[in-house]
């Protein structure tokens, strides 16, 4: 093909590029800014150990949890969604908008601890999703135990420890250990 | 008279920043020192402080161009330590991406050289396809760029439509046959720009190393997709193409035969595609105590990465050997003896990648 | 010609009040039909002036003075020279021009071309050097064939005022002395293939690269100049035929000139750019070889009549 | 010439290991030119050079040498953070032997070694620039 003759081509079609406002839609399943659903999350900070660039950050406090995001910061690369055990995050099917300072689009989400139905002291939430994938097949009297705080939850294993105790095993030296 | 020319470090013909400094007799090229530390960001270094998954995020980075292929060797290199099997459906999805991506990588790399000889029309013609390639990957992975598909033993995501796949590389098949290939190699003002210049023999490619389009032009045959297959290579036919004459033109020519060819290897990776798991199973693999190599084919030669593991989630240390890295010393026996204004087409020639070479 | 003719010449038409805006004009025709061409949609038509504005209100480099003399004055010469160059052209059928005034347009036609060689050295600037270097070389390539082009249709026209040539018949002298000249435009306007001087990705903009502000707003100006100076040349030499009124050659003449920006405009986005060694070679081959044909021609136009 | 005949040839005690698709064989003191002078004569092509921290202030140096598609990796210690060059032999050599001398002061002896990534003022070595990293290892600061 003779180069005279893309010419003509590109005359007869038209320009193929778009003046400024306009835009190409988004595709679907496009990488845009990380969205989160609090009532999903579960506080397990997957997200935080994978993100390469710092910008998704969770903070555990007393009785809530913090997740902090900075559009500024992020990468897009989508590794947060992927290992959500919860599918609690998804991405915006749009681009962030510009920004003049990194912080300015930063969003923090509260994510509430629910009470420990033993002790009553705020827990991380369990969600039935993940109660559903990891105690499968398990049997009713240990999957209650699955919505009770880590606290309880070591009280419960010393308790069942000690009952062994007293079925004749000596006690572990500490020595041993 | 000499006198030295700085050519970059911010240059209209360089993307990049990289400084050839070009010292001539006349418009004759005496003696060229290169130098290409603008772009130093450490990222070997940087990736000793993350753990695997940051880490992987963070070699994607190392190169905005060929960003994909570096994230499938570095999770080639963490599955061979780890021992896993990838399955067959996020082998063929991986080829797909990558080959996709030298589709992209040749296209930039045929516009740029275009407009390094001053032909516009031709860039702009290279870019339009390119647009359509870029628009394709961004359906697939949701990114134009770094697109995040390789996690350890799999993809991130499937590949949901094929037939726009398919649609797609047809069209820029024909785009490429139709267009490309005449334009390039028949039209005079670029025969005249691009023969006989830029000369590397045989016997130079292998002493210095060369990789990838730069040493197949000059009559190498390596492609590590062949010589040591990964990913769905194996299953697949393919040619490698091969000039002898070692100028710009042979290396216009390879890159433009293989452009013919990527698609051809996708159109039959998408026939030979198995359904299945696109993953390995669990999110987080071990990575056991020890070292391991794996190597690939970018679209500017082959990739090396070396990681070696202490066992903990934080690699131990991480090499990157770009194929820029070794190509480009070359330009240097290539430009000796050249005309001034071929100095930035013979750098181009090479398709060279400064933030991969610096990284 | 009587002074006032002169003042209109110079001022209104094809003077500076006529040859800004078309100068501005062709700009951007060959800007916006090179984008239509490579599929893009291209600026609107007021972007070279708005580029002028633009440039024009940017501050200056503070520069040693004497480089900041030069650096002006060099452009301002160089628009002057077009301007003057225009007023010269044999536009309309009632225009008288003087005795040798062919002679004093090929020299104010090659002034620009001067000025930016004087002003890649004066710049001091690597690429500026090596930008006017290119162009003096380029600029002896070229005139040999543009001037022996001139000479042959002075000898045939036996005249050395643009009036007499343009009204002289047409023939085989003047068809391949005009199409020299025409061979000379896309070099003498620095496109491509020819865009060796200044050459974007080997030496920047060559001799203008340490220009900005004002100074480079001149050398833009006096480039549209060149345009509308260079087309309107080849549209004066080249046509033959005269409407007698002064509105109607007007019309031809602008619309031909604005024709002749189209043709350039599609062999420049046609083209990769030639190495300099190639450009010499094309010219010394080709334009040489027509101009002096012409000149046989000329010389002997028995060979014309026996070849009929 | 195969694998077992190269490691005759270089008087290694040790045994080629293959991990991971390629074959590694461990020298402590293996004598870096000879091995290098073998390799080009064979036709071997090198890869990279790899250099990792070993705690006793050396460095594990790993040369990588393609042969006909296959991966050979020579491991060997520096003595007193050098080696000698192979540049001479090899003229690869010189870009990843100046890049090692950035990352970790690795001399090579018998050649001069400009910086290649560093600009010239930096002190080579940055992997033991501490300075640069004041987050705790392995999150992000």
């Amino acid at each position: 093909m003779n180069i005279f003759s893309v010419l003509l081509k590109n005359l007869r079609m038209g320009p193929a590029t778009l003046r400024f406002p306009e835009e190409v839609p988004y595709p679907k399943g496009f990488h845009g800014p990380v969205k989160i659903h609090t009532e999903k999350c579960i506080c397990c900070g997957m997200c935080a150990y994978v993100c390469v660039s710092g910008a998704v950050r969770v903070a555990e406090h007393k009785d809530n949890c913090e997740w902090v995001y900075s559009p500024g910061l992020c990468t897009f690369c989508g590794k947060c969604v992927s290992v959500c055990p919860v599918e609690a995050l998804h991405m915006a099917a749009k681009s962030a908008p510009s920004y003049f300072n990194t912080k300015a689009l930063d969003e923090v989400h509260l994510v509430p601890y629910s009470p420990c139905p033993e002790c009553g002291r705020p827990t991380p939430p369990v969600r039935e999703v993940l109660r559903a994938k990891a105690f499968k097949g398990v049997a009713p009297n240990v999957l209650v135990k699955s919505l009770i705080c880590q606290r309880c939850r070591q009280k419960d294993s010393q308790r069942a420890l000690v009952s062994i105790q007293v079925k004749g095993e000596p006690p572990p030296s500490r020595s041993d250990k | 008279m000499s006198f030295t020319i700085p050519i970059g470090p911010y240059h209209p013909a360089l993307e990049e920043p990289c400084k050839v400094q070009v010292i001539c007799e006349g418009e004759i090229v005496q003696d060229v020192s290169l130098s290409v530390k603008y772009n130093f960001r450490g990222v070997e270094w940087l990736a000793e402080r993350r753990n695997y998954h940051q880490a992987i995020a963070l070699v994607e980075r190392v190169c905005g161009i060929c960003s994909n292929v570096h994230a499938l060797t570095f999770c080639n290199a963490l599955e061979g330590l780890a021992g896993l099997t990838v399955p067959e459906r996020a082998q063929y999805i991986r080829t797909i991406m990558v080959e996709l991506e030298r589709l992209t990588s040749h296209a930039l790399w045929a516009g740029i050289a275009a407009e390094v000889m001053g032909f516009q029309t031709l860039f702009m013609t290279c870019f339009a396809m390119r647009e359509q390639l870029m628009d394709l990957l961004e359906t697939i992975s949701g990114n134009r760029i770094h697109y995040g598909m390789n996690c350890i033993g799999g993809v991130t995501r499937d590949l949901a439509n094929p037939e726009a796949v398919r649609i797609t590389v047809r069209r820029v098949r024909q785009t490429v046959t139709d267009q490309l290939i005449p334009l390039f190699t028949e039209d005079k003002t670029i025969h005249a720009r691009c023969s006989g210049i830029g000369q590397m023999t045989k016997e130079q490619a292998v002493a210095w190393g060369a990789v990838g389009p730069t040493a197949r032009a000059s009559g190498l045959t390596e492609d590590i997709r062949q010589t040591s297959p990964y990913a769905a290579y194996n299953q697949l036919e393919f040619k490698v193409p091969v000039e002898t004459s070692g100028d710009v033109f042979a290396r216009v020519v390879v890159r433009l035969l293989e452009m013919v060819e990527s698609c051809h290897i996708v159109e039959q990776a998408l026939d030979q595609i198995p359904p299945g798991p696109i993953h390995h199973g669990p999110i987080f693999v071990e990575i056991p105590r020890g070292e391991a190599v794996a190597r690939a084919e970018a679209p500017r030669g082959e990739l090396f990465y070396y990681v070696s593991s202490d066992g903990t989630d934080i690699p131990c240390r991480v090499k990157i050997r770009t194929p820029s890295f070794v190509n480009l010393p070359t330009v240097r026996l290539m430009m000796l003896q050249a005309n001034l204004a071929d100095v930035p087409l013979i750098n181009a020639s090479i398709d060279p990648c400064y933030s991969c070479t610096s990284r | 010609m009587s002074w006032e003719k002169v003042f209109f010449a110079l001022l209104i038409f094809p003077g500076l009040l006529y040859a800004v805006p078309t100068a501005w004009l062709m700009l951007w025709l060959e800007r916006k039909f090179r984008a239509r061409m490579q599929g893009r949609i291209g600026p609107p038509f007021y972007q070279p002036f708005f580029d002028f504005v633009k440039l024009m209100a940017k501050r200056r480099v503070l520069r040693p003075s004497f480089d900041s003399i030069f650096m002006m004055g060099l452009p301002l010469v160089s628009v002057s020279a077009g301007l003057l160059a225009l007023a010269l052209l044999p536009i309309s059928s009632d225009s008288r021009g003087f005795a040798g005034d062919l002679v004093l347009l090929v020299a104010f036609l090659e002034v620009p071309s001067l000025c930016s060689v004087l002003a890649g050295f004066a710049s001091r600037s690597i690429f500026g050097q090596v930008g006017a270097t290119r162009e003096a070389i380029l600029s002896i390539t070229y005139n040999l064939p543009f001037l022996t082009a001139i000479v042959a249709l002075a000898y045939s026209a036996q005249s050395l005022r643009l009036v007499d040539i343009a009204a002289s018949p047409a023939g085989g002298v003047r068809a391949l002395a005009v199409l020299t000249i025409c061979l000379c435009l896309p070099v003498k306007l620095r496109i491509n293939p020819f865009s060796v001087s200044n050459a974007e990705q080997e030496i920047y903009s060559g001799p203008a690269t340490e220009f900005s502000g004002p100074q480079l707003a001149m050398w833009e100006l006096a480039h549209g100049l060149e345009w509308v100076a260079l087309t309107g040349l080849v549209v004066c030499l080249g046509l033959t035929f005269r409407t007698g009124t002064w509105i109607g050659d007007f019309a031809i003449y602008t619309s031909l000139s604005l024709v002749l920006v189209i043709l350039l405009t599609i062999l420049a986005t046609g083209t990769a750019r030639l190495k300099i060694q190639q450009a010499a070679r094309f010219y010394w081959r080709w334009g040489m070889g027509l101009s002096l044909v012409a000149l046989i021609l000329g010389v002997f136009p028995d060979i014309e009549r026996f070849i009929r | 010439m195969d694998l077992e005949e190269i490691r005759e040839h270089l008087g290694s005690m040790e045994v080629w290991v293959n991990k991971a698709k390629a074959w590694w064989l461990e020298t402590p003191n293996l004598d870096v030119e000879k091995m290098a002078r073998l390799m080009v004569d064979i036709g071997s092509r090198l890869v990279t050079v790899t250099a990792s921290r070993v705690p006793e202030g050396e460095f594990r140096i790993i040369y990588h040498w393609d042969l006909q598609g296959q991966l050979l990796n020579f491991v060997t210690l520096t003595h007193q953070a050098t080696l000698p060059s192979i540049m001479s032999i090899s003229p690869v050599a010189d870009w990843i032997e100046r890049e090692i001398h950035d990352y970790f002061a690795v001399d090579f002896a018998g050649r001069k070694l400009p910086t290649l990534v560093l600009s010239e003022k930096d002190p080579p070595g940055i992997f033991s620039w501490n300075f640069l990293w004041k987050g705790k290892e392995g999150g992000h600061a």
